[in-house]
């Protein structure tokens, strides 16, 4: 194991301690902070029983399944978009200042429109992911383009590349470090969105039990919730990681 | 001998800055080689830079006839400082103009191949670039330029991180090229030993001249010193003082 | 101002709902400025009692009004908290309205249905009770929405009935009719209503202070009483809504007032229960079977649960 | 005016004509959808009159104060943790696993925890938005350093720099450009946290604004909201992107 | 003479590939010259990355006796792709050294001033460095790793990119300086006639050795050829044939 992981698991292992020992102690109110226990016990509960009646699987099938065809859709548009428009100014006169212009505004404030417009069905649920996903993929791609050595592109033209395959020989790879942090990110934040995408006209999805839970002060269910959304997230940015060494094997020798 | 590239009252500058070049003449024939030499900071990468379409100018620069308005296929570079793309490897990075060209797989890589053999890196096919000596991405870079068979060919330094014998060998290499195929040069070096052997002629830049001063014929052109006779070397070596003179004044 | 514990308070946090009520009409008349001379009062308005349990559990406000569900919710999770005020009893401010022409006559005829309504809201009990009622708890959808995207998906078509509250219904009623309001549910003993909620600690240590509040609140119940179209106007103007909303919003609840609130018809006496605590153990006992709330309260745990103001001096 | 510029324009002149077309046609409920008319009546209204008894520029100022606090917190901690955890191992087994745990999860998950510590006031909501705003600086800051070609620091350590020196002098400006990228999307993200921060028991903020007209379907206070919201980030990337331009001058050169 | 470098049983690898350099032997004693020569990947930049620290290696290598560890302010190194800080300009580059060493800004901008104007490039201190033509940077990357004065110093083909004017300059600055401090230098490079002329020994690599195959000591040094005798100069040419004999074997 490396030193690195040996830090890891020790930072790990004495949070956990400290959480076992602040709530042995009663040091904070137990209502809205349970043990350990108390949680691994409600897991067992809601693994063995489901939550509002609904399995576990599915709660965590409907959240993932939600998740995924944001993410997906996400970086099927947002590379190709955020790229070109890091290439052309035409593109980045259309698109950039819409993305730059709805990219702060809380999902919440907009939810309703989404219901307006494509009802309370999954569809509303997965936009509002893909819309948070979209905006870091595009700003990456953009970046990433700009960041790049102009001597490849150069070059690339004198080796008679046309547009198309600038884009896709050079572009794509050269700003690939930089999407992905960009998709890095945007998992991050659609994860982050998950709550709200999930808190209207839901009665299913982990971020669904969340927002359930803390309505009822059901601490434990919270924590669990919690709990499962980040390890779902630190397992999907490892992978991702994984994924990066491999594809990005000239990473720091640019 | 029909002009290829025509430049004609050239300037050009960076940005708000003085101009480097300022209107400078210069044109290369259909199948000739000018082997472009001048001091340090002169301005000979800016001019090639200029042909190649990567700068903006002002003033007339024409390759057959047509102005040149960016980069293009029928002018393949090598940059003073190499610039392969490291996602690809060595073979990857030759082919890259033949799979521009949309050549099929088979001629890519029988092209490929030879010029692997040409460069000396045989075996060397599947090495990320990264992983290359200085010399050895030199020649890559050669060869992805030569690939698609340019009619003209911008050479900034090509040669300025190989050994003696290597260097030698690419000279002969380029030489050879030159002499079968339909091609023209424009060689930037700092060796003038390099000038004489390749150059058809010898175009001359000094630090402040920010114009060509000079274009003069070569005749010691492919003519190694075994080959010359002893006053045919001491006529070379005053033609090298010559040069020598012109660019350091 | 001196409290028994010696004291000096100089700031009173409130946790208010943004509607016309009681809190409201006292804000506006400044009944409060007039009771609490000495005491910075700070309002906090709360979007739902899910928050304002949790600002009281932190400490960060001392009263906060909610609906008596998140109430229920308090006390099962064992806040630190005591019952101390009914603002008002829900009536037809809240109400099950279905699409007009979508052929339902009545509750029973929801079954197969999607039914939208804030969950965790008296509005959400008040339909579950009456779904109950009519025995097909089991055979709707259920959609836990705000009030704002239950208009969004009404106009879209997605729902065919919602149970809320004004002034969302108003947006409603175009296109629907009332199936059944908080009124109707209230006289088969289905109350909900919206409750004040005081840390016990600050109850204890201040029950002055907590009494002049609960006074103050009686103070705007009586004007009510007396005069309904000033206590409107005050009302209106506090909210920032029209006469006429606040009326219509006004006309469907009850403010009971001091003397009815702590007698058997509301609260209880000292010590005693009252028929308010008894739905209120009621609405305990089915979130509890609805698994919404571990265990339910019982009945002495509710009578506990409220202020006495029958101990101060 | 720049070929960019003008297409930006023109692509914001028909999405005005096309509200405007949509609305004046009836072609959605007005309830939900107001005409631009009403709503910049409503602005007209609202910055002579206030919002719930509150000035308009009070509403806007504790929401940029609550902003640029969270913001500037996050740079300050985020970009030396970041750029930190890209270069030590150590570092990086301390503290990465941490942020890839909590950045997934959704902030109105842990919103309640963050009550129950910090009490109800401003402290909470800030801490809110800088844990939105603190991790894709920091991610950046990372990737940053790792995408910096690693001849810099080598020669840097020939020429006898310490480590501070080098993280000062080499690695900072190295990983400028992406750390830029990084604040960028954290002000998106923070911004897109505002409603979630100003919704618990506020009564001002533009966020809170938008949460309230929701509540009384007061959409054209919520358009004006959101309005605001997606223009005042349309602003702060502009003049973020000036900055950027001026700081990072070597930018596509490296 | 005291041994600064000693290499005893050297081998270098890149992850699992077979090893570049084999159990090499080197000595660079204190105040000596050597000249690293040989044909282009033989593993010449190899070795002195090795030396300067940058990457880990196998068997002794040790200067001033200490085990070399990593980079160290005691060897300045210029890389055969010079990699100055985009962010700084040329006097800050220059100057890095001095400032991480704490010197006075006077102290700094005095040296600073005095190497612009050994490279040539007075008044272009405050030109951002990818404003600098090839050789202008090469220039710029020497100066920054001699400000520091370290006792030794690794020079990856520092000339490659210069002419043959200023590249005799740069020469005989090296020179200069080398005989008016205490300090060693490796230095690689391509050109024969530039070994000669700088190396107090000449080490020969070849393209198969993967180590040392020869270190011969040169009278040459420092001596350019009008100052030498026909017959010198004959035997120059003849140890230059030797050594170009032993490289390319
Ligand atoms: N991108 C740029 N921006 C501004 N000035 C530049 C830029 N590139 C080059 N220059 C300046 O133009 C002048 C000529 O540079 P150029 O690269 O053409 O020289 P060169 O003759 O190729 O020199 P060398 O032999 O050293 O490569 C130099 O003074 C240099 O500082
Ligand atoms: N980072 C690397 N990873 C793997 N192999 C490498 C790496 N760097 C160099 N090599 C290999 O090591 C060998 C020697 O390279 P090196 O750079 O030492 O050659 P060199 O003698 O300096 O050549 P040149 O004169 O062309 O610069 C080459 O075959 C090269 O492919
Ligand atoms: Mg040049
Ligand atoms: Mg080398």
């Amino acid at each position: 194991m490396s030193k690195k992981r040996k830090i890891t698991l020790a930072v790990w292992l004495v949070l956990l301690l400290l959480w076992e020992v602040v709530t042995r102690l009663h040091l904070v109110s137990g209502i809205l902070f349970p043990a350990p226990e108390e949680v691994l016990r409600t897991f067992v509960a809601i693994w063995q029983h489901g939550y509002n009646g609904i399995p576990f699987w599915q709660h965590l099938g409907i959240t993932l399944w939600r998740l995924f065809s944001a993410i997906l859709l996400a970086i099927v548009t947002a590379v190709p978009l955020g790229l070109a428009s890091g290439m052309s100014d035409t593109v980045n006169g259309l698109v950039d200042s819409l993305v730059q212009f709805y990219r702060p505004i809380p999902p919440l404030a907009y939810y309703t429109l989404l219901i307006l417009w494509f009802g309370i069905g999954e569809s509303s649920k997965i936009i509002l992911l893909y819309l948070a996903a979209f905006a870091p993929i595009y700003l990456a791609g953009v970046e990433g383009v700009r960041n790049l050595n102009q001597d490849y592109q150069l070059s690339a033209r004198s080796l008679g590349a046309s547009k198309g395959q600038i884009f896709r020989w050079v572009i794509f790879p050269g700003a690939l470090p930089s999407l992905f942090t960009g998709i890095r990110t945007a998992v991050g934040v659609s994860f982050s969105t998950l709550v709200a995408a999930e808190m209207v006209a839901s009665t299913s999805g982990i971020g669904w039990m969340v927002i359930d839970a803390s309505k009822y002060l059901k601490s434990s269910v919270m924590f669990l919730g919690i709990l499962i959304l980040g390890g779902l997230g630190l397992l999907l940015d490892w992978l991702l990681r994984r994924l990066e060494r491999r594809l990005i094997f000239w990473k720091g020798q640019l | 001998m029909t002009a290829l590239i025509v430049a004609d009252g050239l300037t050009v500058r960076y940005g708000q800055q003085a101009p480097i070049l300022w209107q400078t003449d210069l044109t290369i024939a259909t199948n000739e080689i000018v082997a472009l030499v001048g001091p340090s900071g002169c301005g000979k990468s800016t001019l090639l830079n200029a042909i190649a379409g990567f700068i903006p100018y002002e003033g007339t620069l024409t390759m057959a006839g047509d102005a040149i308005k960016g980069p293009a296929s029928q002018r393949g570079v090598v940059f003073q400082n190499s610039s392969l793309y490291p996602w690809y490897d060595v073979a990857q990075n030759i082919g890259f103009g033949l799979r521009a060209a949309q050549q099929a797989p088979a001629v890519v890589q029988a092209r490929v191949t030879q010029l692997l053999q040409l460069i000396d890196l045989e075996g060397q096919a599947h090495k990320k670039v990264f992983a290359l000596s200085g010399g050895m991405r030199q020649r890559v870079a050669i060869a992805r330029a030569l690939a698609p068979r340019p009619p003209l060919l911008l050479l900034d330094e090509p040669f300025g991180a190989l050994d003696a014998f290597t260097r030698q060998k690419m000279q002969q290499l380029m030489l050879s090229i030159w002499r079968q195929e339909q091609v023209s040069l424009l060689l930037i070096t700092h060796d003038l030993n390099e000038a004489l052997f390749c150059g058809s002629r010898i175009a001359v830049m000094t630090s402040t001249s920010r114009q060509l001063i000079a274009t003069l014929a070569n005749p010691y052109q492919g003519r190694t010193e075994p080959e010359l006779s002893g006053v045919q070397l001491q006529q070379r070596e005053q033609f090298q003082q010559r040069l020598l003179t012109l660019i350091n004044q | 101002q001196r409290s028994q514990t010696g004291q000096a308070v100089t700031e009173i946090r409130i946790g208010i709902l943004n509607t016309p009520n009681d809190v409201a009409v006292a804000r506006q008349l400044g009944y409060f400025q007039a009771a609490f001379p000495h005491q910075k009062l700070k309002f906090i308005t709360f979007d739902s009692g899910v928050d304002a349990n949790k600002a009281l559990l932190s400490g960060g406000v001392d009263f906060a009004t909610m609906g008596d569900t998140n109430g229920v919710v308090a006390l099962a999770a064992e806040i630190p908290v005591q019952l101390c005020w009914i603002n008002e009893i829900c009536g037809a401010n809240e109400a099950l309205v279905v699409r007009r022409g979508a052929g339902i006559k009545r509750v029973k005829d929801l079954a197969g249905r999607k039914i939208a309504t804030p969950f965790a809201s008296t509005s959400h009990y008040s339909l579950m009770s009456a779904l109950s009622q009519a025995g097909i708890r089991d055979q709707v959808t259920l959609l836990d929405m705000d009030t704002q995207n239950i208009v969004a998906a009404w106009q879209r078509g997605n729902i065919d009935a919602a149970y809320t509250w004004q002034p969302t219904l108003a947006q409603l009623l175009p296109e629907a009719t009332v199936l059944c309001d908080s009124a109707d549910l209230a006289q088969q003993g289905i109350t909900t209503g919206n409750i004040t909620l005081v840390r016990t600690q600050f109850a204890q240590a201040h029950p002055h202070l907590t009494q002049r509040f609960v006074a103050t609140l009686d103070q705007a119940h009586q004007l009510r009483r007396r005069h309904f179209s000033q206590a409107v106007s005050a009302a209106a103007r506090q909210v920032g809504i029209s006469q006429r909303e606040a009326r219509l919003q006004m006309q469907g609840t009850t403010w009971p007032g001091a003397s009815a609130e702590f007698s058997s018809a509301y609260l209880g006496a000292a010590g005693s229960s009252g028929a308010f605590v008894q739905a209120m153990t009621r609405t305990g006992q089915f979130m509890a079977g609805q698994q919404t709330i571990t265990t339910a309260p019982s009945e002495q745990q509710f009578i506990d649960f409220i202020w006495k103001r029958g101990k101060q001096p």
